[in-house]
């Protein structure tokens, strides 16, 4: 981890630094907030920004980059909306000889490439590992069901690489620790929480024993509440993000833990290393930029400032 | 004279495409009488009773209902004044039933009040036609949507309805019941203003008449002051057979056989329809209002799924490789096999109502007009389309006007133009005069004896049993669906055929049943 | 037209295709669930789950048949939803509940005023227009919530939002309901027939037996065989909706006038219906309605975030097209669209309780789409027989 | 209708609106820009990116037309595409670029086919057909990707499919090329006019001196002022595809077919057009070139994500319908649609251009979409009362 910063008069033209931002999309909260984070920090550092929003959808970044790098900025930040697609974009920001950093998404296919292993030409990927985060919420589960049970799991929407990520090592603690977790169901809730309640309910009407359900975002998790809460049921339900809606559901207690990510330090700490590397306070090649993900249950909830 | 129902003063009509309609048109009807309104395709008729009933606002002039200045906000408030129109394109909702068609502009609260239904058997029983009132209107043919305008115009009660040429699609049948209707309705006091192509209708039905000619008016008397003759000729302005006597070409006994039918019969609609065509001969078709003519002209032409039967032209079996006879493969073939096809709704299945003219009238036998068959030559296909504009006398302010823009006259001419300059051996004609005025009317039956004079075979639908008599030289009487006697047109009359259509026939009949 | 004809006609395949649909699909859940040896698919805490999920896209389903009726075509209700829903829950701070419900359900409104006036007066098309306003009210509320998910400060005002949302009713056992429903009917069969001569005496006995025999079998085995629903508030308002559009477009001047502007404009402006003022308030309950879906979204989430509801509007097309309404105007019917709307929740409700993977979800609705709307075009295509009256 | 009267008309703000409503946003674009202080709106790069990023769009926008026309509705393409990608980019491995490529198109060729026939021969309505293929297809895509991103593997397969859309093609100096082209033009109108009287002498000269002098001018101007524009790969099939399709559209007797295939499917089949074989084929070329624009996709970007070019399919029928196309049938023109299409890319990259915050982005696209349409049909309007032919 590297949250080391220079001082904002580090070089002479640091006051004339113009970088690009392709964001994925405002219109998720998420991403928004990252890009408040990076908002604020240009305003602490004195650079001028160059915002393009692809509203979700590759094509549109692929053309946001095009206008990009038809504007010349000194740096890119890239808030990816594919992972796989990513990888042509770096390739033209780098062929551009644009210095470039990713952004909350890995660039790369997850599948192939380690989240550690930065794609080569950047100069850093800052993000929180999907991948830990997904053992870090199956770490809440065996704490939440320590003799084991059945389990569903709410997913994202399907083609979405957080599917699989926030999945990959969700049951290693409790094979580590040998606890007995039965996924029973595995059904989508797209993110959103009116279809992860709809999903919930019919998973609670299907399986009415199920004691763990594991939301992959903390919409989903909220809109599950209300369903298990609805049903009586006594299911346990986790979420991750540690959004405004989480961590009030797991102080609340309708949600018994989450994994915490903090998109505004995420996004001024990525606007940070960019900026060290155009002024060379720091220089960076494809180095893994990350912070911490804890795990949030009631015990600890102060501990998780929600940040969007 | 008393005072006058409706005034109507200098009124002007210009279209945005620079059509000037009407002229200053000035227009007196009296309560309780029946004005007619005659004229020429494009004459102005229907842009004029447009203008009463509020469907376009006029250029200039004025219109007084009941001695009042008024400017009709939109058609409704002429309808609410006590002014019913039936429009000539029978503008009616195909996706509701005859009932809710006919009584649609009612307000009230209930959908159908108690009592509706019996209202609707009550107009149903004063008119003298059944029709059932659950059926939709879409699924009815186009004799019997005119029917229903009828009824919607006569349910509303009003002091003055407007018929704009309500008798082009009817039959003699159902054209009696119409002349009763308004006959008793004016006795009771009802006006009408009443357009119509028959003069004969114009002179037995109507006390007074207005003849317009290139939106003016040209004569305006009481009807007991005119003639058939003095109509023509303020009509068309020139000296003019009424109805040609020429009496119809008979075929030579040795004339091959153009078009053969054996045995078409088609679930519900026709039953073992046979009958041949020889080149140069006219087969007329007679028949009332949904007895099958235009059944047997569609299956024929390959446009019923559920036909079966053998048809042949000049020995070529068409249709014979499929189960039925639909789909786009049977006109298809027929087009091919070298038949013509007039359809009787010509909005629906004539025309591309906004396609240029020239568009419409290449369409058919669009690759004759084209490079290698596949790139048409414009300008062969807007020469002949002028060429059919002046054969057929339409009136259109030029060959890039759309049917949209035209009179309903000179759409059907439009719809028998397409089919003109072929090289078709068998013509079915459906209706091919609704609508078309007497001058161009007596150029369309020239045109069809010719056809024939020409060694073609045709076979024509017509509800004017006089005109059928006029250019035919054989008739077949159609009723349920069967052939149910046969003509020559030398031995027979209207009345004969009328007798026969209403299956009341004459001992002499040979039944074909 | 005898009532003993008129009442199967509207069962009869090609009018109710949509509704044997659902059925077809309700049966084939429940014996793929019992195959994988689940609880009965149709347990009546299933059929409440599926009733309540119904409820906001239903609601969507009814306007939208309505404005497709009209001879329109919306696709703006999904961000109109959104943007009431964000309109009420950050007004409910600052001036309350029933104004910030105001607020949000005068706007949607005002929006489908929008759109009406548009495509009515300036004459676009309502798909570019609709799409036009999707676009342009996503971004106010993209505005309103500047990209972060919103949720009410609690207190009275959030209380308030939860109670429009929070009601449960439990149904009587509804086979003792059906069962006196049919006693009923056979009474009410058996004195319309009172003055029917004996030629009718096998029929009346038929007519009346079968459902007379029917009810009191159902009320007899009412004690043992107990079937009660719990309907959520929001599922009540859909009922109510649907009940009171489906009586104003069959039963009132309104319904004809409205069909009549959807089927033919020309006609019905010939015969006096006022057809843009039909057409634009057609718009405008769609807008409402959107904004109220909206409200009762938030209620039940307790936030709204910018994204939300998105694609709704195709949603809410499809039920109601699958409800055999016509893309075209003037055909449809609000009960069909709740069956359409029924069919598309079912489906996804049958996923999760077969626990069937994501990735084969989509194939299998797609194809469910297909064969649903065929179950029926096919038998009301035309028939080849036409009777011939003279 | 005289030569000169004829070239005019087809410019009337009626006739070609979206083409004024294009230069009118490139207008707004380009003071924006310039009271920015940003580099000129219209400088050759950003007219070259504007191109290339219209390539898919257009290439949609065109098929969609074409089915539009034909009096049908294609809501699957986006699906189709992402199916064609995810084939192609898996199958480059096993079997090589060209078969996996072959692979692609026929598979939306296929699916083109199975709407067709769907949609003409069962008969049921185009947008629930297409709509269940959209769903069914994009599942197809999550099936074969398994939700994961698929790239393809280096080596042969991978530069050939990089080779397919990797072209780039400079042209000469357009002021050059337009000067020439007044320079010829004006010549043409000499010569035709050779025969006429000395009463259009005034007419005539103004005919030929106008573009006459503009060409020297421009001709003389090309060394100093120089405007050469990158056309891409992809760029060059958009304007291949819409000169062929424009032309066959417009002049053969395919076109003429498809337009009264569309706008009177009745009266064409009475007339002997296979009206069938249109409507079906349509829907096969849209089906081929959502799959093309798929494979193009994965070239560009290398990859393709299971819920890549998802929505593809309302923003084409966006373009189509701001182009003038109708929604029911029988209207429409491939150029136009092209000019629609530029419009929605010139928008967004105007935004880009313009750094305008992403919250405003949404309400200003929306207003642009209906002031863009209005514009055009505010002009094209019929009389406010429709004309009435039977
Ligand atoms: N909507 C329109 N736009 C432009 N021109 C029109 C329009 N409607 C009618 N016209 C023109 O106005 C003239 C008068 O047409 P109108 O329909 O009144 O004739 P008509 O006397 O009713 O003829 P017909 O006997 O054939 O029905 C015709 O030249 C016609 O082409
Ligand atoms: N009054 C009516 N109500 C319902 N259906 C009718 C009515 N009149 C005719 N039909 C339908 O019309 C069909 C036959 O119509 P067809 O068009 O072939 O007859 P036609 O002799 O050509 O009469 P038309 O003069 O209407 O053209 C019948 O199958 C019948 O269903
Ligand atoms: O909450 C989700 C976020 O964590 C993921 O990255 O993308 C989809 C979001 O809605
Ligand atoms: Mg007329
Ligand atoms: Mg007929």
């Amino acid at each position: 981890t590297d949250t080391s910063s220079a001082p904002a008069d580090a070089a002479p033209d640091a006051k004339n630094l113009t970088i690009g931002v392709s964001n994925l999309g405002k219109n998720f909260p998420f991403p928004a907030a990252i890009v408040g984070g990076i908002d604020e920090k240009a305003k602490e550092l004195g650079v001028k920004l160059v915002q393009v929003d692809a509203q979700g959808t590759a094509e549109k970044q692929a053309n946001d980059v095009q206008d990009l790098i038809g504007q010349k900025p000194s740096g890119v930040l890239l808030l990816p909306v594919d992972s796989g697609v990513a990888t042509g974009l770096a390739d033209q920001l780098k062929t551009a000889g644009i210095p470039t950093v990713a952004v909350a998404s890995q660039v790369g296919d997850p599948a192939g490439r380690k989240i550690e292993d930065v794609y080569p030409g950047l100069v850093a990927l800052v993000t929180q590992a999907e991948v830990k985060a997904g053992r870090i919420a199956g770490e809440l589960a065996v704490e939440a069901l320590p003799s084991g049970g059945k389990v569903a799991i709410v997913e994202g929407t399907a083609g979405f690489a957080e599917v699989k990520t926030r999945s990959a090592e969700f049951l290693a603690p409790a094979q580590a620790k040998g606890v007995d977790l039965t996924v029973v169901a595995r059904q989508p809730g797209d993110w959103v929480p009116d279809k992860a309640q709809s999903a919930c309910q019919n998973i609670l009407a299907a399986h009415p024993d199920v004691a763990l359900i594991y939301n992959q975002s903390d919409d989903m998790a909220v809109g599950c509440s209300k369903a298990v809460k609805a049903a009586g049921s006594k299911a346990k339900v986790i979420g991750v993000g540690g959004s405004k809606l989480g961590v009030e559901g797991v102080s609340g207690g309708d949600i018994y833990g989450t994994v915490c990510y903090k998109p505004k330090d995420m996004g001024a700490l990525a606007l940070q290393v960019l900026y060290d590397q155009l002024t060379g306070a720091k220089k960076r090649d494809a180095e893994f930029v990350t912070y911490d993900t804890p795990g949030i249950t009631k015990a600890n909830v102060a501990d998780c400032a929600p940040q969007w | 004279m008393t005072e006058p129902l409706l005034e109507l003063t200098d009124v002007t009509k210009t279209f945005p495409n620079g059509t000037r309609a009407l002229r200053g048109v000035s227009l007196r009807v009296a309560p309780g009488t029946v004005h007619g309104l005659v004229g020429a395709n494009g004459a102005g008729k229907s842009t004029l009773i447009k203008v009463i009933a509020g469907v376009h606002p006029p250029t200039t002039g004025t219109l007084t209902w009941r001695g009042i200045g008024r400017t009709w906000r939109d058609p409704g408030a002429a309808r609410r004044a006590g002014l019913a129109t039936i429009h000539q394109h029978i503008p009616l909702v195909p996706a509701l039933s005859v009932l809710e068609n006919v009584f649609l502009d009612r307000g009230g609260f209930r959908r159908t009040p108690a009592g509706r239904r019996a209202e609707f058997a009550d107009l149903v029983d004063r008119l003298g036609y059944p029709v059932d009132p659950d059926a939709l209107v879409g699924d009815l043919p186009i004799g019997a949507r005119q029917m229903v305008a009828i009824l919607q115009a006569l349910a509303a009660g009003a002091e003055l309805v407007v018929m704009d040429e309500p008798t082009a699609s009817l039959s003699e049948g159902e054209r009696r019941i119409v002349f009763d209707a308004v006959r008793r309705l004016s006795g009771q006091g009802t006006a009408f203003l009443y357009i119509s192509h028959f003069l004969d209708e114009i002179l037995e039905l109507t006390g007074h008449v207005t003849v317009l000619r290139d939106g003016r008016v040209v004569l305006d008397d009481p009807t007991a002051a005119v003639d058939e003759e003095i109509l023509v000729r303020s009509i068309s302005g020139r000296e003019l057979q009424a109805a040609e006597a020429v009496p119809a070409l008979v075929p030579e006994r040795s004339a091959p056989v153009r078009l053969d039918v054996a045995g078409l019969s088609s679930p519900g609609r026709l039953a073992d329809v046979s009958f041949q065509v020889q080149a140069g001969e006219v087969l007329g078709l007679a028949g009332l209002l949904g007895s099958g003519r235009s059944e047997i002209l569609a299956a024929v032409f390959g446009d019923d799924p559920a036909a079966t039967g053998t048809i042949r032209v000049e020995d070529r079996r068409i249709h014979a490789h499929r189960r039925g006879f639909g789909g786009d493969r049977g006109p298809r073939d027929a087009v091919a096999a070298g038949i013509a096809y007039v359809p009787e709704d010509r909005v629906r299945q004539g025309l591309h109502v906004d396609l240029p003219l020239w568009q419409n009238v290449s369409l058919p036998y669009l690759a004759s007009y084209s490079r290698g068959g596949a790139v048409p030559r414009v300008d062969s296909e807007r020469a002949q389309t002028r060429r059919a504009v002046g054969d057929l006398g339409i009136v259109a302010a030029g060959i890039e006007t759309t049917p949209a823009q035209l009179s309903g006259g000179n759409a059907q001419k439009v719809a028998f133009a397409k089919w003109l300059y072929g090289d078709a051996k068998v013509w079915l004609l459906d209706e091919p005069t609704a609508g078309v005025d007497v001058g161009a009317k007596a150029d369309l039956l020239g045109l069809v004896r010719r056809l024939a004079a020409d060694g073609k075979a045709v076979v024509v639908v017509t509800s004017e049993f006089e005109e059928l008599l006029a250019v035919c030289s054989r008739v077949l009487v159609v009723r349920r669906g069967r052939v149910v006697a046969e003509r020559t047109a030398a031995e027979t009359s209207e009345e004969e055929l009328m007798m026969l259509a209403q299956g009341l026939g004459t001992p002499a009949v040979r039944d074909a049943g | 037209m005898p009532a003993e004809r008129r009442w199967p006609e509207s069962l009869k395949l090609s009018r109710a295709g949509v509704v044997y649909a659902l059925v077809a699909l309700v049966a084939v859940l429940t014996v793929a669930s019992a195959a994988q040896g689940r609880a009965p698919y149709l347990d009546p805490m299933n059929v409440s789950n599926i009733l309540d999920q119904t409820a906001l896209l239903g609601i969507l389903a009814v306007s939208t048949t309505i404005v497709l009726i009209s001879g329109n075509f919306d696709l703006s209700i999904g961000s109109v939803a959104a943007l009431g829903a964000a309109l009420c829950l950050s007004l409910i701070g600052p001036i309350g509940f029933w104004p910030a419900f105001g607020v949000a359900l005068a706007t949607g409104a005002l929006v489908g005023l929008f759109n009406g006036v548009v495509v009515q007066f300036v004459g676009i098309n309502a798909f570019i227009v609709t799409l036009g306003t999707m676009t342009g009210v996503r971004g106010l509320v993209l505005i309103v919530t500047d990209g972060r998910t919103v949720t009410p400060p609690t207190g009275d005002g959030a209380n308030a939002l939860r109670a429009i949302d929070a009601g449960r009713w439990i149904t009587p056992n509804l086979y003792l309901v059906a069962g006196i429903a049919l006693l009923l009917f056979a009474g009410w069969r058996l004195w319309t027939r009172r003055s029917i001569g004996v030629r009718d005496a096998a029929l009346r006995s038929k007519a009346v037996l079968v459902p007379g025999i029917a009810g009191i079998v159902l009320v007899a085995a009412s004690p043992v065989l107990i079937f009660t629903v719990q309907l959520t508030q929001r599922t009540t308002y859909l009922l109510v909706l649907v009940a009171v559009a489906a009586w104003v477009l069959r039963f009132t001047t309104v319904g004809r006038r409205l069909y009549a502007t959807g089927g033919n404009p020309e006609a019905a402006r010939l015969a006096g219906v006022a057809v843009n003022r039909y057409k634009v308030l057609a718009f405008v309950l769609n807008g409402t309605a959107a904004a109220f879906v909206g409200v009762l979204y938030s209620a039940r989430i307790g936030s709204i975030n910018p994204t939300g509801l998105t694609g709704y509007e195709l949603t809410a097309l499809a039920a109601a097209i699958l409800g055999g309404t016509a893309l075209f105007g003037g055909v449809g019917s609000v009960l069909k669209s709740l069956a359409g709307a029924l069919i598309l929740v079912t489906l996804k409700n049958g996923f999760n309780i077969l626990n069937l993977g994501a990735n084969w979800q989509g194939l299998i609705e797609g194809l469910v789409l297909i064969v649903a709307a065929a179950m029926y075009t096919v038998s009301t295509r035309r028939p080849t027989v036409r009777a011939t009256t003279e």
